[in-house]
Order: structure tokens, then C-alpha cells, then sequence
């Protein structure tokens, strides 16, 4: 299990292509990566503050969750915070299990619980004005599934 | 004990953290405390509904008591991922 | 979208990086690496058998069905035929959306239809025996979920 | 018309593919006329259950005409993924 908050940038295939690799034992790899999204067209960048010491340790919490649920061989977790710009990856959650459905469940569980028990929050630098990134109802609700 | 805001919570209060000296027992007698100092505590616990509570870095409710506790940390709903 | 079905083998992160690339209205990319698994501890290779020109059509078709279901920026199939060690990728699905959710269940979907709708036939090769590997009546199960 | 094999389907029949002459109407009767040929034809096509069939490219019913139909490939349910 790894978990890496960080400021830097981070390159997704070669960290997929790190993760779990020279086991003989993984039949499925999922990955999720999440991606600055130009909603409006006008979007400078995204600032994205954490709350550190909290962050690391309710990541490592939710991934310790899901490898008590699932039959996991390995988890990945990378968030970074500070200024990002369109296009650039946020995130990204890899799990590694002998079968299919384990790894796109928790690959599914660590986004839900990501998104609202992660101390991290958004706010979008567009040309008209900055504004925080709104929490959405449907996400709270998104852990009730599990 | 060490009070920290983020995000919007941050920018109303206008500082990341600082160090209240308090008697409080619960967390909502700490917002209550701070509402009564100036506008923009007021104007930043106005709906607390709209807040979340940290204590010692774990999510909690408001009716926490703050007892032995030494980080408190508002913020709004968190938007990771 | 992208369908390959290849003898060769392919570089998961590699493909990733290229995907969806220089793309600032996708939000979530989800990919799925199946790899080969030595659950016995002898397996020396897999052989993957499959029915060239049925493949490549199924393949688009179970794609374009996902294109159709869900809202994707991109689609990427890539299936290897021929022999394989324990450990190499597969296959590999990446789904491009503005959403997760939608990422999320067509690779799901993408996944289960590739499983019992492309003509991909498993034979493993252990030092004990060569043997096909069966069909789950799981995965038949599994289309009806969509 | 082109008839083709895969998997143990093909390992059991000893060849990939073959021209074969019939007028047959249905699959189910392509299939009666195989078996009645050799035993390995009869051993490949004996429980028609754990076979697939496709007509030209496209999975079929074992009793679906082959009026036009010039590819008929039998195979077991397919593992792809």
C-alpha cells in the first residue's frame, strides 16, 4: 500500500506501470486518474488546499478500509495540492487483485470516500473571478452505497 | 489549542490557524465563543451546516467535548479527488 | 475510440499517457490491465487463441454500445492474442469521461461484454497439462446487469 | 461454405477450417450432417450445449437458417478479458 500527497506532479503510466509489477499473482489492475476539467472554458487553474498530517492519514485509513474489504494485492493512492492547470491529473487510485471485480470495487469505494473524507478542497481560478469548488450532495450520498 | 480554518473558512477568518485560549467544552460552545468576537468569526460560522469539524485531525460531530483535545480545524464539505 | 487486437505485446502506461491526451474536458479516466495469472504456481505460458475479423468487429461493437450508453470523450480496447507469460498484460480498456460515474461503469460494461462476447479462447499450459480455460457462468450472468 | 473451428472445438475436429458442401437448412442440421461424417466430428459437436455459433461474424441459434450464411464458425463460450 502507498499513499503520496504531494505538490510536484506525478506521471500516471509510469506510476501504473510501477505499481504491483513482478507478481504473478494479480489478474487485474483498475486505475482511476482524476483530471483538471475546463468546465466553463475559462479556467486558469486550480488551487487545490489540504490539510497536512489529516490528509495522509485519512487516505491511508480509507485505503486500509478497502484492503480490509477486498481481497487486494496492492493500492495506490497519489493527490497532489497547490496550483494545477487544465488537463493536469489531480489524483489517481490504482488497486491490483487476483480478480476483476475486487479491483473496480475498490477502485469505486476509494473515489467515493476520497471525495469526501479527504481534507481537500478546490477552488477554480477562472477569468471572471475565483470560487470554491462546492461540495455535492450526491457524494455524501455515494458512501451510503458501501 | 491550536484552531485551524481552510478554504473559505480560512479566508472569511482571514488567517490558516492561531492558538485560542479557551474554557469551551464542546465544539459548538467553541464556535459560540468565537462568533461573539468579530464580524468575521460571525460571518464565517453563520451556518454551520455548511461546516465541518476536525478534532485532532478526525472528523467529528459538534456536540464533541474538546476535552484533552489540542487541534481544532474548520472547514467546509471536503472536495478531494 | 481505439480498438487493437495485437500479437504484440503493449506498454499499459505508455498507452495510458496517450490517451485522451491534450483533452481539458475530460474530468475521470478509468483503465483495466488484465494480466496473466499463475494461480498454480506452474503455469508456463497461456495461449491466446481468437477468430481474426469477428474480433476486431465485436470488439468496436461493445465499444460504440458503451459510446452510445454512457457520455465519453474516448474509448481504448487493446487484446493480445498468441502466447503469453505469467505476468504480461492482456488486454487493456481506458474509458475517458467529464464524469467519474461514467468512466467507471463502461469500463465496467466494456469488461464484462469482452469477457463472453469476443471470440477469446485461454488455453493454459502448466507443466502438469495444457488446459481451456472454462467459461464462468458468472460472467454470462454479468450482462445482465446492463 | 467456409466452416470454421476454435479452441477445443478445433483441437478435437484435428483443423482450423474447411469448405464444406451441404444443404443444410438450419445449423442444427450442418451440425447432424458433421457428426454423422466421423467420430471426431461426433465428439466435438456431442453436447451442443457447451458450444457457441457464429454466421458470418455474428453470434447465432443453433437453429437459425444458412440460407446466404458463407462462414460458420463453432467454438466454446468465449473467454475474452
Amino acid at each position: 500500500m502507498s499513499v503520496r500527497v504531494q505538490a510536484e506532479g506525478f506521471d500516471v503510466g509510469m506510476e501504473l506501470n510501477c505499481f504491483a509489477q513482478t507478481r504473478t499473482d494479480i489478474g487485474a489492475v483498475v486505475s482511476f486518474t482524476g483530471v483538471v476539467r475546463d468546465t466553463s472554458g475559462d479556467l486558469k487553474e486550480m488551487q487545490i488546499e489540504h490539510y497536512p498530517g489529516m490528509t495522509e492519514a485519512a487516505i491511508s485509513k480509507i485505503a486500509e478500509e478497502a484492503t480490509t474489504r477486498w481481497s487486494l494485492a496492492d493500492v495506490l493512492v497519489i493527490h497532489r495540492y497547490g496550483s494545477l492547470k487544465p488537463g493536469d491529473p489531480i489524483m489517481m487510485v490504482a488497486t491490483a487483485a487476483a480478480h476483476r471485480a475486487a479491483a473496480f470495487e475498490a477502485a469505486d469505494f476509494l473515489m467515493d470516500y476520497l471525495k469526501s473524507r479527504a481534507p481537500f478542497w478546490k477552488k477554480e481560478v477562472k477569468t471572471s473571478g475565483a470560487e470554491w469548488v462546492a461540495a455535492k450532495e450526491a457524494d455524501e450520498d455515494a458512501l451510503t452505497r458501501w | 489549542m491550536n484552531v485551524m480554518y481552510f478554504a473559505w473558512v480560512r479566508e472569511r477568518i482571514g488567517i490558516p490557524q492561531e492558538e485560542v485560549e479557551t474554557s469551551a467544552v464542546t465544539v459548538n460552545d467553541l464556535i459560540a465563543e468565537l462568533k461573539s468576537r468579530e464580524d468575521r468569526y460571525a460571518a464565517a460560522f453563520a451556518d454551520t451546516t455548511a461546516l465541518r469539524v476536525a478534532l485532532d485531525q478526525e472528523l467529528s460531530e459538534f456536540d464533541a467535548p474538546l476535552a484533552g483535545v489540542r487541534e481544532v480545524a474548520f472547514f467546509p464539505p471536503m472536495t478531494g479527488g
